[in-house]
């Protein structure tokens, strides 16, 4: 007997806050560690503050307390949900996340959307056969996925936008000015799914199952469709993990060049001016969401794949 | 971009089967080309990469100046020439770095006991929960910009990953019936974990570490994209690329050479590494 | 027949500009931007002429006492907040209180009108103030839109906490603050009952757009594109590359005005070598070639720099154009007297086997881009003089401190302020970067002072312009800094807008903007 | 487009006119879908039932193969069904349009005896009720259980074709009577199988002449006392693999070791090299303690026991020539000079009957017996006294089979070596091996001369595992076998 349900997910829950908790020590730590004052940040070095503003402003910050109280400040919060009070931005730290989540949300749903449809195409199109067709779309994976994708924004941007008007520029204005950004975002990723895809169809359509299936008066398409899609689903959840990080990571430079709001520029900035609060958030809720997205594709592997259900995961 | 390793699964499943090895010999040759202008950029450059001519700006490409001029009047030849060195040694370096640190833990993982294995790995789970760009990026704001301190962040950041690789493989390697063999046949340990185990692991990690570098290239070339890299006047390919890019409308050589650069360089890496990986997945059949 | 001028036209402008503000609160925010944007949901006391002259705006009139101590102002007696609030004298002697409150953490409006010492509220529409000393800019600080007025009400209600932005911003002005998005756009809506425009305008009543939406786009090139695709109306911060292009092919319209204060201005750390030696400053100053770098790296759109004043600040020395020039033999006899005369195997200059090697530092956080550039041109001229400049940035969080402390040799910056007062700021030995002040030469020179002094309490217009042509023509002879180029404010507007022009302070006014059927007039 | 139209009616016929059973029914059905999905799958792309009448047809599909409970059996996924059953559901999909043929391709040859015996039953039973069969087997004893005619294939050709009955008793072709020499039976003990005997003949050859030495009652070499192994799971509770196990090995004596699958017969193996500690009982080789010492103690002892594994391949380091392997075993047996090593090295290899050219080669590049020679000379190196095989030929396909079975005798005979021989395969054990030992769940169920279990089993799990070889009938070329009469049915 394995154990119970509930036994397995509160241990795989324990170690997943675990991973949080590491998270969020890390980055207090790391952010301690940087030369330079914090307060330097919240003023901005325009212009030079006095020294009695800025015993003022470490006063109100907490950053008089010793770092170990600090640390057991922003733990103490981080449990009642308290993302604390952006330094540069002299709001709560939740407030401006809460401002940036939808439009990284909607670019990576978007990319992701069409990285799939991309991918699936592209695979489906191809698995199991051989010639020009397929050497040309797996060239083009290759490529895709090796190209820097703030390059391609930045081309795209001067073709497709600026010279030929095909698409509207920069800002978050409307469902067509998505496109461009998305596709950039989605590039890299298309490649990489498109490949491990294919591949893996590939490796199905080869396997004696198959055999029995076509045996059994059953074509191409319903092989792929029925049968193929659904072995090939293993593996992509085992790049959810990795899709999910390429995307945080890509709005930060996607977001840079096609000047959107976001989670990206945020995090660029609040690292740059050491706005530690928004940096930690930053980091406990990737690490966070990384953590879900882990769990959910867990639970998914058993969905997909019956052999695995009652037993540990792969 | 990818902006992170690729997982270990994808890459092994994405190995096309070249028939005809023509395209890793190109790659090959590509990446030969490379490496030598990197090592010996005067060879092929006859400007200086940072020397400006204010009075021959923005020139487009031509004879003289074959990849064109940029804002200062530098020659963008010879500014991708020169820019190879940094581009290159900080993604190989990097890489390796990233393997050494990799190696090292994960070994200590593999070998270390029990309870050293747990922390190490819960340690990995809490570097692994970062997107390399972010993990990345907060090392840079401790070291600060440049381009030893890119190197050192991408290090860094991808040495979570190739612990937890080192130390599975090594498990795996540790359980084959090889070593087993091995102890059969008395020999001591050390020797075995010397002699067996560690090449069996370092060979197809290296493999997996020649397609990372490719990553690890567009990495640090986004780090510099975004003014973490290395700072003007250098030559360095992403930040070549970010200071063109507002010049797009009217130069698009400054920003469009150093990213097709990149970009070869990228593309012949994945395609070497993949033939390599292809060879060693093909070898025991 | 045409539309009266008067009559509210309809329309949405939207307005591209490089960068959001940190804090919306102008008496907290030392930002341009801030000011900028505000400008349109706070009035002032007085507005300036761009000749230097006040007019009068909330208050009517006003008497200065003999000492210069003492302001009395009347105010206008028909002026609401958006929220209805009466603006009357108590409202001036909150804000003002507000100001100088060290509570309230002012980064920038207190400076301006240091020697504040407290209002009284004579009657419910006379407010008088008190100076602790004579401050001839009070006035024209009074202009600004820092010293803007809140609602009390919402003073009351928000406190220290009005650096976000939205509704809770509630002034007298043109439009209200409607709507607010963190690093994407800011929404103004027109106040109807808008009365009360300054006689700089040139129209009255309320503005002519219904809406000012204000975008935060900091790509360059991406602002300049969404204006040719006609995704925004107006762009601010023109890229000087851009503007002929934008002009011939993007049939956009070109409006700059000079920026009043100082340019993008070199300052040599006088207080250590090399140079606290006048010999290297002026070296230095005679192996670049300025007028070259400038209209190189601006495409001949942007002025080079003569003194440490922008040509449209008042007291500005039209003496010292051309007062020196690029002479790389003169740069190598001083050099050669400074006993640098041997060389290196890069060719730059060494004395005792010790290379002529300074640095420049800077936070690559906040620096433009074109203005690294413009070093890195710099950079060049000097190398091919002999001297090594190091451009440093320091990125991680040092830099502050690392300035604070003098560990430099030059650092460069430009300072908007229109009034020659903003040359104290910079060169008083009182206003030293680690106090507050931003004398980034590390300069204290006695009759810089007492000038400074001298124009900061003399009234009359002649006699300040007299003080401060003494400072500029001092700092140039010494050569303390090294005035390098004038950015002048440059913004462009598809051709459907009209009557866009600029505030003394070089911000964008529109108030009088109004969207037409496209065409240029 | 004729071609087109050719390829849609080729695949109406296919699963309506020939039905097809493949070798392994694990990997034969889709293991994400319910065995149900996959038997409904040809009544679906077939239109040969309407969707809401299909469950009750697969139900009594997988009723007509014999599988138990059809009705809850057709929820479950392929993995959560034995062997046995697996290969009934792939018989029903076969079978579910209606197929006037099915073609079966190895249909047993992944399953154990007993298992195995169950489907040719049932294949048998279709068989008599009209239903057309083509099955494809390597296996002689299988084929010859229900075929009516039999075609030997070799080379891509067919050599010879016959009645079942005329084939077995007068084999015309060399091919056919090679294979029927192979197939290891009572009569073949002390015989060669291989081909290199060619025609089959009674007289042995020089090397079996020596015959290997009879047990006697001559110290132990390996002896294990009440051996008992746990494994402590992760995730899942723990399994005695090997429970109360003593053995005794004498020196020179073959023992064998069966067992179905799952039984603990491969934990023996380790136990017995001391890699793997046993949890309580002992191990002693040649009378002195051997479990339980650390590893440095164990470690100059070690020559004297070696080990021959399943998978050759895998036991070799991939990046080592053969030479190298040879040479890092000779070296940790304790020979420094090199060209000793080299010399031993050949000499060993000549032994496995391999030439020196082998030296430089790497294992990937040898053959599947090669490579299973090499590491027999690998384990001969250090000259042990012992050696332990675990399943050495069940990797290998019958005729390399035959050599190394054939070359184990003679090592025996010329080496003085005691062999652990642990294997699934009964024929192969009783044909090398003196004495056998019978497990069953971890413990030893029977143990005696291999020629009296045979014969006589005292177990009923040993006769049940006897009667599940499927063996040649009474009089056919090959040899003679009691085939009992009663099976009892198992799932
Ligand atoms: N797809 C293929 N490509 C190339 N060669 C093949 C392929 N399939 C079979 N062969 C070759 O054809 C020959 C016959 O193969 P086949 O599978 O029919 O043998 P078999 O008699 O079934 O053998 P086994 O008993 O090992 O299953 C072999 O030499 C094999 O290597
Ligand atoms: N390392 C291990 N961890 C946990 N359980 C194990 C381990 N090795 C073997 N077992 C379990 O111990 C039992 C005996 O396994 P063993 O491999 O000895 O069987 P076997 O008789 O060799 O079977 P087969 O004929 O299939 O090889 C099995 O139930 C197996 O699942
Ligand atoms: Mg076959
Ligand atoms: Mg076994």
């Amino acid at each position: 007997m394995t154990p119970s349900l509930p036994r397995r997910a509160a241990r795989r829950l324990l170690s997943a806050l675990l991973v949080v908790w590491g998270a969020a020590t890390i980055s207090f730590c790391v952010l301690h560690l940087i030369p330079g004052d914090p307060v330097d940040a919240v003023l901005g070095p325009l212009v030079g503050a006095s020294p009695e503003l800025r015993a003022r402003v470490r006063a109100e910050l907490g950053l008089d307390a010793p770092l170990w109280a600090q640390y057991l400040t922003s733990l103490a919060r981080l449990v009642t949900l308290d993302l604390g009070w952006s330094y540069r931005l002299d709001r709560p730290v939740a407030d401006v996340l809460a401002d940036q989540l939808w439009p990284t949300a909607e670019l990576a749903v978007a990319a992701l959307a069409l990285a799939v449809l991309l991918a699936g195409t592209a695979a489906l199109a191809t698995a199991g056969r051989r010639g020009l067709p397929r050497a040309v779309i797996s060239g083009a994976e290759l490529v895709g996925a090796a190209v820097p994708s703030f390059w391609v924004g930045v081309v795209a941007l001067t073709f497709l936008s600026f010279r030929w008007g095909l698409f509207p520029g920069p800002g978050a204005v409307g469902p067509h000015a998505l496109v461009l950004p998305a596709l950039t975002l989605a590039v890299p990723i298309a490649g990489v799914l498109a490949q491990v895809l294919r591949r893996e169809l590939d490796d199905t359509l080869g396997q004696p199952f198959v055999t029995s299936v076509r045996a059994r008066g059953v074509g191409r398409t319903g092989v792929l469709v029925r049968h193929a899609l659904r072995h090939a689903a293993v593996p992509l959840l085992t790049l959810a993990g990795w899709v999910f990080a390429g995307l945080l990571s890509g709005t930060v430079l996607v977001e840079t060049v096609f000047a959107r709001p976001g989670l990206g520029r945020v995090l660029v900035s609040a690292v740059t001016a050491r706005d530690i609060p928004v940096v930690n958030a930053v980091v406990v809720i990737s690490a966070a969401a990384f953590v879900t997205v882990n769990l959910t594709v867990d639970a998914l592997y058993r969905v997909v794949d019956p052999r695995l259900r009652g037993s540990e995961a792969p | 971009m990818t902006t992170l390793g690729v997982p270990e699964a994808a890459l092994w499943a994405a190995t096309p089967r070249w028939r005809v090895p023509l395209a890793p010999v190109l790659a090959g040759a590509v990446l030969l080309l490379f490496a030598a202008v990197a090592a010996r950029p005067e060879w092929f450059a006859v400007h200086s990469p940072t020397a400006s001519d204010l009075g021959a700006a923005l020139r487009p490409p031509g004879p003289e100046h074959p990849f064109g001029t940029d804002q200062l009047g530098r020659d963008v030849f010879a500014r991708v020439a020169h820019g190879a060195w940094p581009s290159l040694s900080i993604g190989v370096g990097a890489t390796a770095l990233g393997v050494l640190l990799g190696t090292a833990a994960g070994s200590v993982s593999a070998f270390g006991g029990r309870l050293l294995d747990r922390v190490m790995m819960r340690a990995v789970d809490v570097g692994l929960a970062f997107p390399e760009l972010l993990l990345a990026l907060i090392v840079l704001t401790v070291l600060g910009p440049g381009p030893v301190n890119v190197l050192v962040a991408i290090g860094l950041a991808a040495a979570p990953g190739y612990a937890r690789l080192v130390r599975s493989r090594m498990l795996v390697v540790r359980e084959s019936a090889y070593v087993q063999a091995a102890v059969v046949m008395g020999i001591p340990r050390p020797l075995i974990v010397l002699r067996h185990v560690l090449p069996n692991t370092l060979g197809p990690v290296s493999v997996l570490a020649t397609i990372s570098a490719g990553t690890a290239i567009v990495v640090s070339a986004g780090l510099s994209f975004l003014g973490f890299g290395p700072q003007p006047p250098a030559a360095e390919w992403g930040l070549m690329l970010s200071e063109g890019r507002d010049h797009l409308q009217r130069a698009w050589w400054i920003a469009v050479f150093p990213g097709a650069a990149v970009t070869t360089v990228v593309v012949a890496v994945t395609v070497v590494g993949r033939w390599l990986k292809a060879r060693l997945d093909g070898g025991p059949q | 027949g045409s539309p009266s001028a008067d009559a509210p036209a309809d329309g949405t402008l939207t307005f591209a500009v490089d960068v959001g503000p940190d804090c919306y609160d102008p008496h907290v925010s030392p930002a341009d931007i801030t000011a900028a944007l505000q400008r349109n949901v706070y009035d002032s006391l007085v507005a300036q002429r761009p000749d230097g002259t006040v007019e009068p705006w909330l208050a009517r009139s006003w008497e200065v006492s003999e000492d210069g101590t003492r302001y009395t102002f009347h105010l206008r007696q028909d002026v609401t907040f958006h929220d209805g609030t009466p603006f009357d004298a108590e409202a001036v002697k909150t804000n003002l209180d507000r100001i100088a409150d060290p509570e309230t953490g002012s980064q920038y409006a207190a400076q301006l009108i240091e020697p504040y010492a407290s209002s009284e509220v004579l009657d419910e529409h006379t407010v008088e103030v008190e100076l602790t000393e004579p401050h001839a800019p009070f006035l024209q600080a009074l202009s600004t839109t820092y010293l803007g007025f809140h609602s009390p009400t919402s003073i009351e209600e928000y406190g220290t906490d009005l650096c976000n932005g939205g509704a809770r911003h509630v002034g007298t002005g043109p439009f209200t603050f409607t709507g607010f998005t963190e690093g994407q756009q800011a929404v103004l809506t027109r106040n109807d009952d808008y009365d009360w425009a300054p006689p700089t305008a040139r129209h009255t009543g309320p503005a002519h757009l219904a809406e000012l939406v204000i975008r935060f786009i900091p790509e360059n090139s991406v602002r300049t594109g969404a204006l040719t695709s006609g995704e925004v109306d107006v762009i601010d911060q023109v890229p000087a590359a851009d503007i002929a292009t934008l002009e011939t092919a993007g049939g956009a319209r070109i409006v700059r005005q000079d920026s009043p204060g100082a340019g993008y201005t070199y300052f040599f750390n006088t207080t250590r070598p090399p140079f606290d030696d006048r010999r290297a400053r002026l070296a230095v100053r005679a192996a670049l070639d300025l007028d070259q770098i400038t209209e190189t790296l601006y495409s001949g759109q942007y002025d080079r720099a003569w003194s440490p004043l922008t040509p449209a600040t008042f007291g500005y020395d039209e003496g010292l154009e051309g007062g020196w020039s690029h002479d790389p033999a003169e740069a190598g006899r001083l050099l050669d007297e400074l006993g640098y005369t041997g060389r290196d195997g890069q060719g730059y200059r060494t004395r005792d086997g010790e290379r002529f090697s300074i640095e420049l530092l800077y936070d690559p956080t906040y620096q433009r881009e074109d203005r690294i550039t413009y070093d890195t041109a710099v950079q060049d001229q000097l190398r091919q003089a002999g001297i090594e400049l190091r451009i440093t940035p320091l990125g991680d969080g040092s830099y502050v401190s690392t300035r604070d402390d003098g560990e430099y040799d030059i650092i460069a910056f430009s300072w908007g302020r229109a009034d020659p007062d903003v040359l104290r700021t910079l060169y008083h030995s009182g206003q030293q970067l680690a106090d507050g002040g931003a004398n980034a030469s590390r300069l204290s020179d006695p009759r810089i002072d007492a000038w400074l002094e001298t124009g900061l309490t003399e009234s009359g217009p002649e006699a300040r312009a007299a003080a401060y042509a003494q400072v500029q023509r001092r700092i140039v002879e010494e050569g303390y800094a090294l005035p390098a180029f004038v950015q002048p404010r440059v913004i462009a507007a598809a051709p459907a807008v009209r009557g866009l022009a600029f505030d003394p302070s070089a911000w964008p006014v529109f108030y009088d903007v109004r969207l037409g059927e496209g065409g240029s007039q | 487009m004729p071609g087109h139209r050719r390829g849609v009616r080729v695949r109406q016929e296919r699963g309506r006119g020939v039905g097809l059973v493949l070798q392994d029914a694990l990997v034969s059905l889709d293991p994400l879908r319910t065995v149900g999905a996959e038997v409904a799958e040809p009544l679906r792309v077939h239109r040969i039932l309407p969707r809401d009448r299909r469950a009750a047809e697969v139900v009594r599909l997988l009723d007509e193969v014999g599988v138990p409970d059809p009705g809850e059996r057709a929820a479950q996924h392929p993995h959560e069904l034995s062997g046995g059953l697996r290969q009934r559901a792939l018989i029903a999909s076969a079978l579910a349009a209606r197929p006037a043929v099915l073609v079966a391709d190895e249909p047993t040859t992944a399953l154990d005896v007993v298992v195995q015996d169950q489907v040719l039953r049932l294949l048998g039973r279709l068989r008599s009720d009209g239903l057309g069969l083509l099955l494809i087997s390597h296996d002689l004893a299988v084929v010859a259980r229900i075929a009516d005619r039999i075609a030997v294939m070799h080379d891509g050709r067919i050599v010879e074709e016959g009645p079942t009955a005329r084939i077995l008793d007068r084999p015309a072709h060399p091919r056919t009577r090679a294979l029927l020499a192979a197939v290891p039976g009572p009569m073949t003990r002390g015989r060669r199988l291989s081909d290199r005997a060619a025609a089959r003949t009674a007289t042995p050859t020089s090397a079996e002449s020596a015959a290997p030495p009879r047990p006697g009652g001559g110290a132990a070499v390996l002896a294990c006392e009440g051996v008992t192994k746990v494994f402590a799971g992760a995730g899942h509770p723990a399994r005695t693999a090997v429970r109360d196990v003593s053995l005794r090995l004498a020196a020179g004596e073959a023992l064998g070791v069966v067992g179905e699958s799952g039984s603990g017969k491969s934990t023996l193996a380790p136990l017995a090299m001391g890699l793997l500690p046993p949890d309580s009982g002992t191990v002693t080789l040649e009378g002195r303690p051997w479990s339980g010492l650390p590893e440095r103690a164990r470690r100059p002892r070690r020559s004297a026991v070696q080990l021959v594994q399943q998978d050759p391949l895998s036991s070799f380091d991939p990046r080592y020539p053969v030479g190298r392997v040879l040479d890092e075993a000779l070296r940790a047996a304790g020979e420094r000079d090199r060209s000793r090593r080299r010399a031993r090295a050949a000499a060993l290899l000549a032994q496995v009957d391999l030439d020196g050219g082998h030296l430089r080669r790497r294992p990937v590049e040898l053959s599947g017996g090669q490579r299973q020679r090499v590491a027999i000379a690998r384990a001969l190196a250090p000259r042990p006294r012992v050696l332990v095989c675990d399943e050495p030929v069940s990797a290998l396909d019958a005729s390399v089979q035959a050599q190394i079975t054939d070359l184990l005798p003679h090592l025996r005979g010329e080496l003085g070596l005691a062999l652990l021989f642990i294997s699934h395969d009964l024929g192969v054990v009783h044909h090398l091996c003196d004495r056998v030992v019978v497990m069953r769940d971890g413990a030893v169920v029977e143990e005696g001369p291999v020629e009296r279990v045979w014969r006589a089993p005292a177990h009923p799990h040993t006769e049940r595992l006897l009667a599940a070889v499927p063996g040649l009938p009474p009089g056919s070329a090959a040899g003679e076998r009691p085939h009992p009469a009663h099976l009892p049915g198992a799932t």
